[in-house]
């Protein structure tokens, strides 16, 4: 098979303007990723699957990964004019100083293609693609028009993490059931304290079920006392 | 395609009728109660603590370290590190696990916590008729009914337990030559700094 | 008069409003479509699934699956507890083949770190694999009898043979279903010698099994009736939809996971892959059968090659094991198809993400395009061939 | 003393009946007999169960029952008081009082054919002239009551199961016919007694059953097919196939009434066998000259739970039919086949003795078998295979 940097220019030379970047993989496993405008996805895929010499015709893996908002500790050396009483006289040194910058890195949901070949029996690809944030701007094109294996795995990608495919034929919650409001594999994700625990004698959730009916309770008596006003 | 598959077939079951009459092969069937198939050594299902010696309070193994604790999967295990020491059965003093509880109806008997744990504390029983009417009572062992010989072990899984036993007397052996040696050192350690001592006071008075 | 009356149960109650109502849900042309939920709790829907079927007549005109009620979150498990807790946890995806996906999450992790697999580990790996597959099979050919209405002969001999397969695997594992056997690195502990020969013996006996399952099932008219031509799918929708395993071979896509990826040693073995022409639920049937065979074939050679050496790479560890931040996707031919672990590592004791790619759920994608137009008694038997699990599916 | 134990029932009941009246005496004679038989078909209901449940399970290699009281004998006795003490649960929206006759109509209906049938010489409740033709109104009634249920439950699975077992039972009833005729064809009569005595002849020690004739082998083929798909019996059970419609039209049935369901089957069952016994097996005679001293009756139920033991390997067997493939084998393999075995007893009929009936008859069934056979499986495109393989 091609190396990833072979399937880049490739795909930049069949779409223009595609903007694929590399992503490298440091763990031995050596499998390199590419990671690609969301605008371009559909015919990045189309052409992947019909290029005579890639030929993806198997889209084997389809997943989310939730990267929440971070903030990041990072050290920085900066270097900048110092004045200074050197021997009595007052000089300007440049000096480099170590200092803790933070900043808030935002946070996004990566969709994760695993893409192999029948035909050609190579693989995997890897490709990536990333929404904007995790809140509103969480759009992604569907690929289920061009691989129809993707079509459960959006729906469950929908479900879990919440990303929404545009161009899927079915979209619709398919491991929890409709109305169930949350995203349970985004890494923020409470578990609610009201579902129908099994008891363990040393556990957490009994204590938190225990607490929550007890607040219903609660709610319940003093309900009925403005009733009975 | 004239019915010779269909009486294929019958002649096939036929031939099974009257086989789970005569060989065992065929009817593989244990009458439970009253018949058991003998134990396979391998067998697990939930954990139980090893003890040396004859008492099962004073021999555990188990030093409360809580590796199994955070290890297994299901979280069944409940530990409670003691606050004192006492000695174990070899006489050193150890920690032990104040409370030490297994909930059997959450285990799902992976036996993680044998591999992880570092003392060979904590092993598979076979023991499988453990049905009982108290749904959380019953199913909580706790240290007491968790305890059980190093004998039983040896018992259920023979191979193992004496692979165990031979690794834990070898660094037991290890420990004690170490200790043995570190004690000697220190003796000899303070021989010579009680040779030195007595050296210099008499060479103080020389 | 009244209390005999009600005690026989006339009159009893009132009926709940709009009780008469036909069992219709829309009108067409040709006439009325009657719609009926299959599952959650139907006799073979293998586990908690449910289609919902609109039918005309006994012909099926829409089919959807739905799925989630054995849900879980697996994955979600798997992120928050070390590498080696998630191992008994893919024991209960396929409960049916633990060892299968124990290897396959090895094998991710296996990559994730670079880890070398001793030679002997490898054998045992290929044995027990293929010792699963060969017990899955049965058990599906047995299923899907059931499903066509064997009155579980077939299945009772395929469990037969699984209870000796399962002796086996207690007996090395220490469980029969929940082996969770495999560690990363090798395997958890060594076979002796009297374990090999037991398996020696075991597998000499499943040959004479495999010609009475064919003398049972291979020629029956009814069965042939049943199930040629039946929940065709092709070979172009099969590749498109991802559709893995049996399933895809049947439709006569030359894949087979360990031919092409020779995961583990399986380029040392010498075996063929049986490919289906129809793609029909025979050839699904008959190519489970054939595959069987080919595994024994394996079996045989591994059995015979075995070395000796550890089982476990001295370097892996048990406590304290923190991959170097990557990720990797991993994937074996699990006798349900491509099952495939993808594993990021962000350098902690957890996985940052912990994914399966459950061939169950992705080859029930075709499920609808394979039953339109068939009978009612066709869909269980084309979800009988497609071969599902729950526990891997809803994960 | 042979005789006497021949004819101990009857006896019996002459002795019972002649404490009576004379007035009443007929009256009582026949109430006896339907108190023996409503007690009897039961008791081998339960017996046929157990032979039910163990051989299924030795040929699925299980013990099958064997924990209540000896061997599990006693099985058939805990299954009935635990369907006694089941609830009873009628659906809300169900119609309660066909939803309630349904069991009693196929109970009774199953009932009724034994009225008809000779159980042994001299044993048959009323000797009808038009015995054959009684049965067979009484036996398509059962119909009527599956869709009782079907229909009443409202409930989409029983539904399902009862328009595809009236289909089915309204299908098999003609070849079921058809095949029966070739025997009045042969006798010259609709009464059941005739036909039993007119096979209870032996040329040597063989017997002169139907079945030994190539028109009644075929005609006892075609019936026993018929049969199967009448009382709903795999490979014929699709009306309750559980793999595909959960249990058919009794799938909102519970406690009891599910029992009489149960039981009606087995009822309907034991009849039909009853009367493919009658028609092809001779009835009650023995199957050998030299063993006529054997009292009749215990032949006749022989030779009825003989059948039952092949209802149940057929069971343990073979995978079910699909609704389509199921009207086909009835309408262009069955039907075809016995109005072509009408024609061949016709000719064994006026062909006169001799090797050459025999021949000719056969070859005619032989070749009509073997191009139908061939021409059912072309048309449904359905052959053995062979597979390739990959490298």
């Amino acid at each position: 098979m091609k190396t990833v940097e072979e399937i880049k220019a490739a795909i930049e030379a069949a779409v223009p303007g595609a903007g694929v970047e590399v992503v490298h993989n440091p763990g031995p496993s050596g499998q390199h990723s590419l990671r690609l405008d969301p605008s371009h996805a559909v015919e990045v895929a189309k052409f992947l699957r019909s290029d005579a010499e890639l030929a993806f015709d198997f889209l084997s893996n389809v997943t989310g990964v939730d990267w929440p908002d971070r903030e990041v500790t990072e050290k920085v050396r900066v270097t900048r004019p110092v004045t200074r009483t050197v021997d009595g006289v007052e000089q300007t040194v440049e000096e480099t100083v170590e200092e803790t910058r933070k900043h808030v890195e935002r946070g996004c949901l990566e969709v994760v293609f695993h893409l192999f070949s029948i035909e050609k029996k190579h693989g995997p690809l890897v490709l990536r693609m990333r929404t904007v944030n995790r809140t509103d701007q969480v759009e992604l094109p569907s690929l289920t028009p061009v691989w129809r294996s993707a079509e459960f795995q959006e729906r469950e990608i929908f479900d879990l993490y919440g990303v929404v495919f545009k161009g899927h034929p079915d979209l619709r919650r398919i491991l929890m059931w409709e109305g169930f409001k949350d995203h349970p594999m985004r890494r923020d994700y409470v578990e609610p304290d009201d579902f129908d625990y099994e008891p363990t004698a040393h556990d957490e959730v009994l204590a938190r079920a225990k607490a929550h009916q007890a607040a219903l309770q609660a709610a319940a008596v003093g309900h009925e006392g403005t009733g009975a006003d | 395609m004239l019915g010779e598959g269909i009486l294929k077939g019958l002649a096939e079951t036929a031939r099974n009728f009257v086989g789970s009459y005569v060989s065992k092969e065929r009817l593989t069937t244990v009458e439970y109660p009253e018949q058991r198939i003998a134990p396979i050594e391998a067998t697990r299902d939930f954990p139980f603590l090893v003890y040396d010696g004859k008492d099962w309070d004073a021999g555990l193994r188990c030093v409360a370290c809580q590796i199994c604790e955070k290890e297994c999967p299901p979280k069944c295990i409940f530990i409670e590190k003691s606050k004192d020491k006492k000695p174990d059965a070899v006489g050193k003093q150890q920690f032990y696990p104040a409370r030490f509880d297994i909930d059997i109806s959450v285990c799902m008997s992976c036996q993680i916590c044998v591999e992880v744990c570092p003392f060979d504390a904590i092993k598979m029983n076979t023991e499988f008729e453990l049905s009982t009417t108290d749904r959380f009572g019953g199913l909580l062992l706790d240290r007491q009914q968790l305890a059980k010989s190093n004998e039983y072990y040896h018992e259920i899984h023979p191979t193992e337990a004496s692979g165990v036993d031979a690794r834990l007397a070898a660094e037991r052996a290890a420990a004690e030559a170490k200790a043995k040696a570190a004690a000697e050192a220190a003796a000899a350690k303070a021989a010579a700094a009680a040779a030195s001592s007595a050296a210099k006071p008499a060479g103080g008075e020389a | 008069m009244t209390k005999i009356g009600t005690k026989l149960g006339f009159g009893r109650k009132k009926k709940p409003e709009g009780w008469n109502r036909p069992p219709v849900i829309e009108q067409t042309s040709e006439g009325e479509l009657l719609e009926v939920a299959m599952g959650p709790h139907h006799p073979s829907t293998h586990g908690v699934f449910r289609m919902n079927l609109a039918l005309d007549g006994e012909r099926v005109i829409r089919l959807k699956p739905e799925f989630g009620y054995l849900h879980r979150n697996h994955e979600k498990l798997g992120e928050g507890q070390s590498y080696l807790a998630s191992m008994p946890y893919t024991d209960r995806l396929d409960y049916l083949c633990s060892l299968t996906n124990n290897w396959a999450y090895a094998l991710a992790v296996e990559k994730l770190t670079g880890q070398q697999v001793p030679e002997r580990a490898e054998y045992l790996r290929v044995i027990l694999s293929e010792l699963t597959r060969f017990q899955n099979h049965a058990g599906t050919i047995g299923f899907l009898m059931q499903d066509m209405g064997c009155s579980g002969t077939p299945l009772m001999y395929a469990f037969r043979e699984r209870e000796k397969i399962l002796d086996l695997f207690e007996e090395l594992t220490g469980s029969r279903m929940m082996c969770n056997y495999m560690r990363f690195g090798g395997c958890r502990v060594d076979a002796t010698p009297a374990w090999l020969d037991a398996t020696r013996k075991v597998v000499a006996g499943l040959p004479a099994f495999l010609d009475e399952f064919e003398a049972l099932l291979r020629s029956n008219e009814i069965l042939m009736a049943r199930t040629q031509g039946v929940g065709i799918l092709p070979p172009d929708l099969a590749v498109n939809a991802g559709i893995t395993g049996p399933l895809l071979r049947a439709s006569g896509v030359n894949y087979d996971i360990r031919k092409v990826d020779h995961y583990g040693i399986y380029d040392r073995f010498n075996f063929k892959v049986p490919l289906g022409d129809h793609g029909d639920v025979y050839d699904r049937f008959m190519i489970r059968m054939l595959e069987m065979r080919e595994s024994l074939k394996i079996l045989d050679q591994a059995l015979k090659e075995i070395p000796g050496g550890p089982v476990v790479d001295p370097k892996a560890k048990i406590r304290g094991f923190r991959p170097k931040p990557g990720e990797a996707y991993g994937r074996i031919e699990s006798p349900k198809g491509e099952l495939g672990f993808y594993l990021i590592s962000d350098g902690g004791p957890n996985p940052y993400r912990y994914r399966v790619r459950p061939p169950s759920l992705i080859n029930l994608t075709v499920l609808e395009d394979m039953s339109l137009g068939q009978n009612v008694a066709d869909v269980v038997l084309i979800l009988g061939s497609v071969d599902i699990v729950m526990g891997e599916v809803d994960r | 003393m042979v005789e006497k134990l021949d004819q101990i029932f009857v006896l019996l009941s002459h002795w019972l009946v002649g404490f009576l009246p004379a007035g009443l005496q007929q009256a009582a004679g026949i109430v006896i007999g339907v108190v023996v038989i409503v007690c009897l078909y039961p008791a081998l209901f339960a017996l046929a169960v157990l032979m039910e449940r163990k051989g299924l399970g030795r040929m699925q290699n299980r013990y099958g029952p064997n924990r209540v009281g000896p061997y599990g004998i006693l099985q058939p006795i805990a299954d009935g008081i635990k369907s006694l003490t089941k609830e009873d649960i009628v659906p809300l929206s169900a119609d309660s009082a066909v939803h309630f006759l349904a069991p009693i109509v196929v109970v009774v209906a199953s009932f009724m054919g034994f009225a008809v049938l000779p159980m042994g010489r001299n044993m048959v409740l009323v000797d009808m002239d038009a015995g054959l033709l009684f049965y067979f109104a009484m036996g398509a009634s059962t119909e009527l009551a599956v869709f009782m249920a079907g229909w009443s439950s409202r409930n989409k699975y029983s539904l399902l199961g009862a328009m595809r077992a009236v289909a089915q039972m309204i299908s098999y009833e003609v070849p079921l016919l058809l095949s029966s005729v070739a025997v009045v064809m042969i006798t010259g009569s609709l009464s059941l007694t005739k036909i039993v005595s007119a096979q209870n002849a032996y040329t040597g020690i063989f017997p002169h059953w139907y079945i030994f004739t190539p028109w009644g082998f075929a005609g006892f083929l075609m019936y026993a097919i018929s049969t199967t798909a009448e009382t709903n019996r795999s490979p014929f059970d699709l009306p309750e196939g559980e793999s595909e419609i959960v249990a058919g039209y009794h799938t909102e049935y519970s406690g009891f009434k599910f029992a009489l369901f149960f039981l009606g089957e087995y009822v309907a069952m034991f009849s039909i066998s009853g009367l493919g016994t009658t028609l092809f097996l001779g009835g009650w005679s023995a199957p050998f000259s030299f063993l006529t001293w054997i009292p009749s009756w215990i032949w006749f139920f022989s030779k009825l739970m003989l059948s039952i033991c092949v209802f149940i390997w057929l069971r343990g067997t073979l995978p079910r039919l699909r609704q389509d493939q199921l009207m086909n084998f009835a309408w262009k393999f069955v039907l075809p086949l016995s109005l072509i075995n009408l024609l061949v007893a016709a000719l064994w009929r006026f062909l006169g003795e001799g090797w050459q009936r025999w021949v000719f008859c056969s070859a005619i069934l032989l070749i009509a078998y073997v191009f139908m056979g061939l021409q059912e499986a072309r048309s449904d495109h359905f052959g053995p295979r062979s597979y390739r393989y990959a490298e």
